[in-house]
């Protein structure tokens, strides 16, 4: 294959020593080290390598940069392929499998082109016009528009790569390595501020890798590049980042950086991230990311073939690639001379520059027609030719106020063409920071204007056009922003620089066809939407003149390219359309979209960095958890917790398992670890107080060594947690939350402490982990104990029930609790979490002869539900008071305040209605009602049905011999006796209201 | 005073459910009744032959008049909805429905489009059912394609607890007379092929349920259908012209400020979601509502992965795919009070991590855009549907997180309420004294992600 | 049929990172080093900063003031004292110190408003050093580690990852002690090993 | 991503922070004898402004104190951090004090009430 047939013979940064093969659709080319999949495409020829999203139109690659709206490329196979990545931003390798997208069954012949040929039928938003009927018919059109729609293909299976994020602080963050902000850069440096420089592209240096024509301090601009980039490189303090995208600004000068580490080489090494995402914190940020050029509006527009003239200047200049043997050049401005001039010298025929201003003047037009170039001035190229490449153009002369064409129209045979319609400042991030914007008539776009963060734009990204502008802007942003974080510098003077000048502009915003706009041929406006000059006027007609009304009744910026290059047009369309009909109505009026991150599209991995997998969410466990594995147990997540859930013999389900368990709690010794339940250190002269205010019960009172069970509740009244807490000297109280509860109370406390009760002599400390908790309970378990706990009288009168000792546990210093979550006789045996292990193991040996039974979170349920004790989180939902639970009693009637009292008292909180507990006896004793099943009063044939309450907590009861629940019923304890249904699917179980407790009623057995 | 009484212990259940649609009359209609060209595909095929330059308006761009019957505050989809029924089933079409910025530019056009009706509780299953039913036969009442599209919503449970939270919400959404079907793992596996189901997961799919009837919605479309159908009727949709205060006489509203100038209205009703508190501030009064914002994201556009609507609490995220192929992704809200439109990046991060982890084909997708809105909140996650301290002056906010899929639910019963000053029985439960009284309608305790 | 002591070093207690270290070792080059520093004394001190009583009754049981400067740690000998709040320091000392430490500051601040709370057990030492500490820090840090802002003496409290840390660096290779509760620590070291990954890992007993 | 001052750790990210609604909410002392309405007005309705906001928050993941801020929440300009119990000393904050309809700290509130504890 004769191969790159468009690569020139010299010129270029291309390394011609490293020839790279590559496949795109199937067929293998040959590029160079330092193309893009774009340049090297181009080289061989291949313009036409994308289909447009709604009409499957032919599209050709179109720009030189991230602003690409039509070169979408499906990249790589396998788990590691990537839908709609830009061409012009893929870094050649050896071995590249690219493919087109959106087409099928190929490239060149695409059935989905015929939405081509029935345009007409397709205008902007007609499907809300259309596909209503029959109603039931829209999921089935839905399915062949959703199929119609997307673009490329996602991966089938799991990411093998890794993404990684990283902080950084900086004292100057600068965004863009062009000149200015290459300027910017060396400023800040010099004075040792701590400086980040970014840019997306491969090279530092922006657009002077393609402006070969300007000179600073009389060498080739690139030299200026290289000298300044070996300065930054050899700062301590200086950060230069390539491969990175500037993707979001946010509050308080947080910006985002996407860091492209191993795409580019092919094979990635296993140690290094696919991509970091760095999150940047920069006391001063300085914007030079430069302009976007602007595509011309002009009838079929949209031919492969068709480029940017910035873009063809591009790919001359760096790659060594001409776009075309005969390039027409199209233009409003005087840029695209210079690509005319940079083709013409290398030898590419020019067909014709056409010039839509009438009278263009100045050295770069005298130039043109010093070289021989066929300048066309006060021209309109009003159509173009040719199936999957433009093949020629036709041209007419403009009419003195552009508005149409007159005479006969010329056709100029090309196969490239470069177009021209002036720059769009690159506002983004900017505009992200909170910036306002202003419309430049200089540059007819929109330029910052008002900043809100502490931030600078400079260069080209500030409506600068000149070269030299561009370096002193940056130097003077650089120099003051390393000032205003805290360095010393002067401004140094920019250097010489020697550049084509630049004359007007003549904004055409649509270039007029041989017909009305619509009539024939279609003028793009948003290329990749496949937004056309048409659409937007049927917007404006049909009242959809807000810019954001035609973005969204058009696409129009909504695709990949989030407008870039199409936005400006757009929206200047608008403003003649409305300027025409309303008063005052003009472009600056109409406003621009809104810009959001990222300012190019983002790896949804790289934002998720290492935070899945086993960093999803840290698993704790306890200092016992190694024995509750080897154990066999089944653990349940509770909150981040990882707990003992059941421990199962071979062969037993979790019934058989916890019915075991129950019975060994009841009858012998059972053994849980409590460990996760939050734990709370309280010391000071006003703990006491502190706790009456924040329990509904009363504190002043306990005495030390002595217990209480707490509640609290929410300002709202509402149930919050719940507890035992302890009183383990005058000042000091050792006080236990829920697991779940446990960081949440912490604050809790803190906060009603620091903010409504400062005058309190309290400290607060969380000992949750300084604390290993194995709790034991039934009949032997006093005996047990005894056995490993020589100095601690065990006995009912000398450690009475709601108590606390200090002593030694299998040889450990140990807090005891005689507190039973149970109902039996049981002790809490807390040890300093290191001995947690030992401890636990030192029971099960000495509790061997009474068959001691570990029991998980499921026995302890069934456990407490039976002599029922509510579960806050189970029982309680949020809305739930004390006496919804039946728990007056716990709820001080004498206390003059304390946190949620006076809740409790309002009007529907009071209401006899409302769902209170009880709990409830299946007329089947072996049936057990699903918890969360809904009760009724009556069961209607179908539903609705009214429901009165909702089972909360359900079990097997073996200690009852049968099942039992627990549920909040509306009158609750009113009902005791009724019998109410709960229709499931299926079925309907009838049960009886009775009091929420199930065993043991007098509570004897907590005495031992 | 704005205590409108609702009797303690009157069930709320029996009328919840089969309030007809169409109360105030005019059931069974179709299609615009006034004037307006009517879209179909003929109308579509003829257009097409003059090149389209023969559409009209959607809807005018009317001058401000000195005086309405009704000042609607708020051009979002309830505002919109508020008119459009206004007109349609109480007859009143004076009236200025008055936007500070573009009709539907609130969290209208900014939401993540998610409509289902499985509430836990009675008095929020009748309200977002009532919507559904509007839902059913809306494009073809407003003649205008609103995409709605029941493509199912399922929600995950990942845990023991979550899984017996879900017994109660599918119970009471069955009892209620909402469909729901549970799933296992296996058959949500076969709904989402792309879905991780390995149980070695930190939040593994233990389980979930589906709403079928659930589904989404195009957003603009519904402002757009309603502000046309509206308009249809006489409604002024007056655009870019905030109001700035009341008029308020003895205690009564007589009319609004406006950046163009003093309205004069015999009511005045606000929708204006995320400024509830700042345009009850004009008024003199206080709403419960914190005004916080609320994230969303969208990849670029995918061939068809995603073809149900997913929501999962514990790992705190939602998603779908849009008819246009975009992975549309959301979470909860930002943590404090703001009106930027734009929160802090640890949200995206960790609803992107969420869906990473649940789909693990999204790593290699590129998000395209991201975004916020302002959401309006009550502390019980329930809306605000009321008289006001003022007479005549009505609000209806509080949808937070939630509100899209109520759109025409909310806007029909709003309309009953201004046509009435009464509330009717399914927005009785939602007004304002409910805070006094105590009586809160807490969709957060077990109802999960508010979506 | 459950093994008696998990590896834990013989004659020592566990910790939380017994079992999740794995084997010691790594490249010489590393530019991370990790290690756990076994049971330190840790405990809270809390006391009003301008009670004179109490600041002279800490100084003389600790043998140095306690900091009152936010983010910074005291030292003496091998004790740290970590500045944690404005009325509450963090006492690190060498692993059985504590109870005797204890006692000092008891009877030294009798008749104050304090409180002395051991934590020794609520939280483990991971020690991070090497020339890539710093950037590994910062993979799940968001406070300002650059030797011009952080320095030998500095401490802080933030998150790390996912979990909560209060760390201080005190050598300038740098080296950082990051104090971590009991159970997050698996999930840290875990975590800081991967974040080493593309520095080289070695870990030491 | 908000970078908030903490009062004693110096500047944070948001992350670290929880944020505790609106400030200088006065706690009735006798709310038996308040009306329902009354009392869900302290319980439920929080300023919630465009513009300069009274907040609190709490360095929770540091230093866990609590502090009072003003931010302007239509841009989340910080401008002002003062600590608990104390009234905001610029212009905006005592603008924002001024507005808001129960403006007492609880150390106001006690001071006013003569008692201490
Ligand atoms: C990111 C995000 C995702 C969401 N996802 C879902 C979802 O999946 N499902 C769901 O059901 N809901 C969702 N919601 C919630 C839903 O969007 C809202 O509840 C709903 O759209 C509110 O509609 P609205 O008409 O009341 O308010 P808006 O659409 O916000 O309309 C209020 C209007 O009031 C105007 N206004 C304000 N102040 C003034 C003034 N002074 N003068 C004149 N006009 C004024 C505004 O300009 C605005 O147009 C989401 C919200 C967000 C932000
Ligand atoms: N009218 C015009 O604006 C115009 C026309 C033609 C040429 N020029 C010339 O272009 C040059 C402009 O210099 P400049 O420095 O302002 O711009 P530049 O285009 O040279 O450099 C901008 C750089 O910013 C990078 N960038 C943009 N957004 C980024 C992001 N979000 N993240 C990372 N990198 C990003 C780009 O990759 C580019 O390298 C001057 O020489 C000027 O004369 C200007
Ligand atoms: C369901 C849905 C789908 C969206 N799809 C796209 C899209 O394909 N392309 C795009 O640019 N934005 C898309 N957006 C985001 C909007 O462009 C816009 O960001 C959002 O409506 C908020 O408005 P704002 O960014 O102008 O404030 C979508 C938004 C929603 C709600
Ligand atoms: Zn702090």
């Amino acid at each position: 294959m004769s191969g790159q047939n468009h690569r020139l013979a010299n010129s270029g940064s291309i390394d011609r020593s490293a020839p790279l093969k590559f496949q795109f659709d199937g067929q293998q080319y040959e590029g160079y080290k330092g193309d893009t999949l774009a340049s090297a495409l181009l080289a061989n020829g291949v313009h036409l390598v994308g289909r447009s999203f709604k009409y499957h139109r032919p599209r050709g690659i179109m720009s030189a940069g991230s602003e690409e709206p039509n070169a979408l490329i499906q990249l790589g196979d396998g788990n590691r392929t990537d839908p709609n990545l830009r061409a012009t931003r893929i870094e050649l390798r050896d071995g590249l499998v690219a493919a087109s997208q959106n087409r099928w069954p190929c490239l060149k012949f695409d059935v989905g082109s015929v939405n081509n040929l029935l345009h007409r039928f397709f205008p902007a938003g007609f499907y809300y016009k259309t596909f209503m009927w029959p109603a039931s018919w829209w999921l089935k059109y839905e399915h062949w528009i959703r199929r119609a729609a997307g673009l490329g293909k996602a991966p089938q299976g799991r990411d093998p790569d890794r993404y990684e994020k990283t902080h950084r602080h900086c004292d100057v963050l600068i965004v863009g390595g062009g000149p200015a902000g290459l300027a910017a850069a060396l400023a800040a440096g010099r004075t040792g501020a701590r400086v980040i420089l970014v840019d997306e592209g491969t090279l530092l240096g922006g657009s002077l890798w393609s402006d070969l024509d300007c000179t600073i301090d009389g060498a080739p601009g690139l030299d200026w590049v290289r000298a300044t980039v070996a300065e930054l490189q050899a700062m301590p303090e200086v950060t230069l980042l390539i491969r990175t995208t500037a993707t979001g600004y946010y509050d308080h000068n947080y910006l985002t950086l996407l860091e492209r580490i191993t795409d580019h080489l092919g094979t990635a090494p296993d140690h290094l991230p696919r991509q970091r995402l760095w999150k940047i914190r920069a006391k001063r940020v300085v914007l030079a990311a430069g302009a976007i050029e602007r595509p011309l509006v002009f009838a079929n527009n949209d031919r492969p073939g068709i480029m940017l003239a910035s873009a063809a200047r591009t790919y001359m200049n760096r790659f060594a690639v001409t776009p075309g043997r005969r390039v027409l050049v199209l233009t409003n401005n005087d840029d695209a001379y210079r690509t005319a001039l940079a083709m013409h010298a290398q030898g590419v025929r020019i067909a014709g520059l056409v010039d839509l201003r009438a009278q263009p003047k100045g050295p770069l037009v005298a130039a043109a027609a010093a070289a021989g170039i066929a300048v066309h001035p006060g021209q309109a190229v009003v159509a173009t030719r040719g199936a999957l490449r433009v093949s020629s153009v036709e041209i007419m002369k403009l009419t003195a106020d552009g508005a149409g064409v007159t005479g006969s129209a010329r056709k100029i045979e090309c196969d490239a063409v470069a177009m021209s319609g002036g720059w769009t400042p690159t506002v983004h991030m900017f505009s992200q920071s909170g910036g306002k914007l202003r419309w430049s008539e200089d540059v007819s776009a929109f330029v910052p204007d008002l900043s809100v963060q502490a931030e600078t734009s400079v260069g080209s990204c500030n409506g600068a056009v000149s070269l030299v502008k561009c370096l002193k802007q940056g130097l003077k942003a650089g120099i003051e922003a390393a000032r205003a974080t805290g360095y010393k510098g002067r401004v140094t003077a920019a250097p010489n620089v020697g550049e084509p000048p630049q004359s007007d502009r003549r904004d055409l915003w649509v270039v007029p066809g041989k017909k009305p706009l619509g009539h024939a041929g279609k003028h793009f406006v948003d290329f990749q939407n496949d937004v056309t000059a048409a659409d937007v006027h049927l917007a404006a007609r049909e009242g959809y003149q807000s810019i954001e009304h035609l973005k969204r009744y058009t696409t129009m910026g909504m695709g990949t390219d989030q407008g870039k290059t199409s936005n400006i047009n757009a929206l200047a369309i608008m403003g003649e359309v409305l300027g025409a009909n309303v008063p005052g109505a003009d472009v600056s009026r109409v406003g621009h979209t809104t810009f959001r991150p990222p300012y190019t599209p983002a790896t949804i991995g790289a934002y998720a960095g290492r935070n899945i997998g086993a960093f999803f969410d840290p698993v704790r466990t306890t200092a016992m958890d190694f024995w509750h594995r080897e154990a066999g147990a089944k653990f349940e997540h509770v909150g981040q917790w990882m707990r003992a859930w059941y421990y199962p013999k071979p062969g037993e389900s979790l019934r058989q398992a916890v019915d075991r368990e129950v019975k060994a709690a009841r009858d012998g010794v059972g053994i849980l670890d409590a460990t996760t339940l939050g734990k709370i250190d309280i010391q000071g002269p006003d703990a006491a107080e502190f706790l009456n205010r924040v329990y509904t019960n009363v504190w002043l009172k306990l005495a030390p060594g002595r217990a209480r069970y707490g509640l609290m509740l929410k300002e709202d009244g509402m149930v919050m947690d719940d507890g035992v807490t302890a009183r383990l000297s005058e000042n000091r109280f050792h006080m236990t939350t829920t697991t779940g509860g446990a960081a949440g109370v912490l604050d809790w406390l803190e906060e009603w402490r620091q903010t409504e009760w400062p005058d309190l002599k309290v400290y607060i400390t969380s000992v949750t982990e300084q604390w290993a908790v194995a709790s034991i309970c039934g009949p032997d378990c006093r005996t047990l104990l005894a056995e490993l706990c020589p100095d601690i009288d065990l006995a009912n009168d000398a450690f009475p029930f709601m108590s606390v000792r200090e002593g030694t546990v299998a040889g450990i210093a140990a807090r005891v609790f005689r507190i039973s979550f149970t109902g039996e006789l049981s002790f809490e045996i807390n040890v300093p979490r290191r001995h947690g292990l030992a401890l636990w193991q030192a029971m099960m040996e000495a509790g061997e002869k009474y068959d001691i039974c570990p029991y998980g979170t499921e026995a302890m349920h069934v456990l407490r539900a039976e002599k029922g004790f509510i579960i806050v989180g189970q029982e309680t939902d949020g809305t739930v008071t004390p006496s919804d639970l039946c728990m007056d009693w716990i709820v001080s009637k004498t206390k003059v305040d304390f946190v949620g009292k006076r809740a409790l008292a309002r009007r529907d909180i009071v209401s006899a209605d409302r769902k209170r507990l009880v709990g409830l006896l299946t007329e089947d004793p072996n049936e057990v009602l699903p918890e969360g099943a809904q009760i009724v009063e009556a069961v209607q044939p179908e539903p609705p049905m009214a429901m009165i309450g909702h089972v909360t907590s359900s079990y097997y009861s073996p200690s009852c011999g049968r099942s039992i629940a627990m549920a909040l019923v509306k009158g609750g304890p009113t009902r005791i006796g009724e019998t109410l249904s709960i229709p499931l699917a299926g079925k309907t179980i009838r049960a009886v209201v009775t009091e929420p407790r199930f065993f043991d009623l007098d509570g004897e057995r907590a005495n031992g | 005073m704005y205590r409108q009484l609702r009797q303690p212990g009157s069930s709320n259940r029996e009328w919840a459910m089969n309030t007809p649609v169409n109360s105030g009359g005019n059931s069974g209609m179709r299609g615009l009744r006034g004037g307006k060209q009517r879209y179909s595909i003929l109308s579509l095929a003829r257009n097409a032959l003059s090149h389209h330059e023969n559409w009209q308006r959607a809807w005018r761009a009317p001058e401000l008049k000195p005086a309405y019957d009704v000042v609607i505050v708020g051009a979002g989809g309830h505002g919109l909805a508020t008119a459009y029924y206004l007109a349609s089933r109480h007859g009143i079409r004076n009236i200025a429905v008055i936007d500070k910025g573009w009709l539907g530019g609130g969290n209208t056009g900014r939401n993540t489009t998610i409509i289902r009706s499985n509430y836990l509780w009675d008095e929020s299953a009748a309200i977002y059912e009532h919507s559904m039913k509007l839902w059913e036969g809306l494009s073809q009442e407003l003649n205008f394609n609103t995409m709605f599209s029941q493509r199912g919503v399922l929600t995950l449970a990942h845990s023991e607890h979550e899984l017996r939270e879900m017994t109660r919400r599918v119970e009471a959404i069955r009892l209620n007379g909402i469909d729901s079907d549970v799933l296992n793992p296996a058959q949500i596996k076969q709904t989402v092929p792309i879905i991780d189901t390995d149980p070695r997961l930190r939040y593994p799919v233990m389980g979930g349920f589906i709403q079928r009837r659930g589904g989404t919605a195009r957003h603009d479309a519904v402002a757009w259908g309603y502000a046309r159908a509206a308009d249809d009727m006489g409604v002024d949709i007056i655009q870019n012209c905030a109001v700035t205060g009341f008029l308020i006489q003895d205690g009564v509203v007589k009319g609004v400020e406006t950046e163009k100038g003093t309205v004069r209205a015999g009511k005045v009703a606000c929708v204006v979601a995320g400024h509830a508190g700042v345009v009850a501030d004009m008024a003199g009064f206080r709403l419960p509502i914190t005004s916080r914002p609320l994230q969303a994201l969208v990849s670029e556009p995918i061939k068809p992965i995603l073809d149900v609507v997913i929501m999962s609490n514990a790992v705190h995220m939602y998603v779908s795919q849009s008819d246009k192929g975009e992975i549309v992704l959301g979470a909860g809200a930002d943590a404090y009070n703001g009106y930027t439109q734009r929160g802090s990046l640890t949200v995206p991060e960790g609803m992107l991590a969420a869906a990473v982890e649940l789909f693990p084909v999204f790593s290699r997708l590129q998000m395209l855009r991201s975004w916020g809105g302002i959401v309006d909140t009550c502390p019980d996650a329930s809306p605000v549907i009321s008289k006001t301290p003022v007479s005549n002056l009505y609000f209806n906010c509080g949808w937070g997180t939630g509100g899209f899929k109520a759109t025409p639910g909310s806007g029909h019963v709003f309309a009953d309420l201004i046509a009435r000053d009464a509330p009717n029985k399914i927005a009785a439960p939602f007004t304002l004294d409910r805070f006094s009284g105590g009586y809160l309608i807490d969709e957060h305790g077990a109802a999960g992600v508010a979506h | 049929m459950v093994e008696k002591v998990g590896p834990t070093p013989p004659g020592l207690d566990p910790t939380p990172l017994d079992r999740v270290i794995g084997p010691i070792g790594g490249p010489a080059e590393a530019g991370v080093v990790l290690s756990e520093r076994r049971h330190w004394g840790k405990l809270v001190l809390r006391g009003e900063p301008d009670d004179k009583k109490f600041i002279t009754g800490a100084t003389k049981a600790l043998g140095v003031a306690p900091p009152s400067k936010p983010n910074t740690a005291a030292t003496i000998q091998s004790t740290a004292i970590i500045w944690t709040a404005p009325n509450e320091w963090l006492v690190v000392s060498e692993p059985g110190t504590e109870a005797a430490l204890e006692s000092a500051l008891e009877s030294a601040l009798a008749g104050t408003h304090h409180a002395i709370t051991n934590v020794s057990d609520h939280s483990t030492i991971i020690r991070l050093s090497g020339t890539a500490a710093r950037a590994v820090l910062a993979k799940g840090c968001a406070i300002d580690l650059h030797p011009r802002v952080f320095g030998v003496g500095q401490s802080a409290q933030t998150n790390l990852a996912k979990a909560q840390v209060i760390f201080r660096q005190f050598d300038e290779m740098p080296s950082y002690d990051i104090l971590v509760r009991a159970s997050f620590a698996p999930y840290l070291w875990a975590w800081l090993t991967d974040a080493g990954l593309e520095f080289g890992v070695r870990v030491e007993g | 991503m908000l970078l908030i001052d903490c009062p004693w750790c110096g500047p944070r990210d948001d992350e670290e922070f929880h944020y505790g609604g609106e400030a200088h909410i006065l706690r009735p002392r006798d709310a038996a004898a308040l009306s329902d309405e009354a009392f869900a007005d302290y319980l439920f309705m929080q300023q919630n402004p465009k513009g300069p906001h009274l907040e609190r928050w709490s360095h929770n993941h540091g230093c866990r104190r609590w502090f009072n801020m003003l931010r302007n929440t239509a841009t989340n300009e910080i401008l002002e951090i003062y600590p608990m119990g104390e009234k905001p000393k610029t212009e905006a904050g005592q603008a924002a004090y001024a507005a808001n309809w129960r403006r007492e700290t609880a150390a106001e509130k006690n001071a006013l009430s003569g008692e201490g504890s």
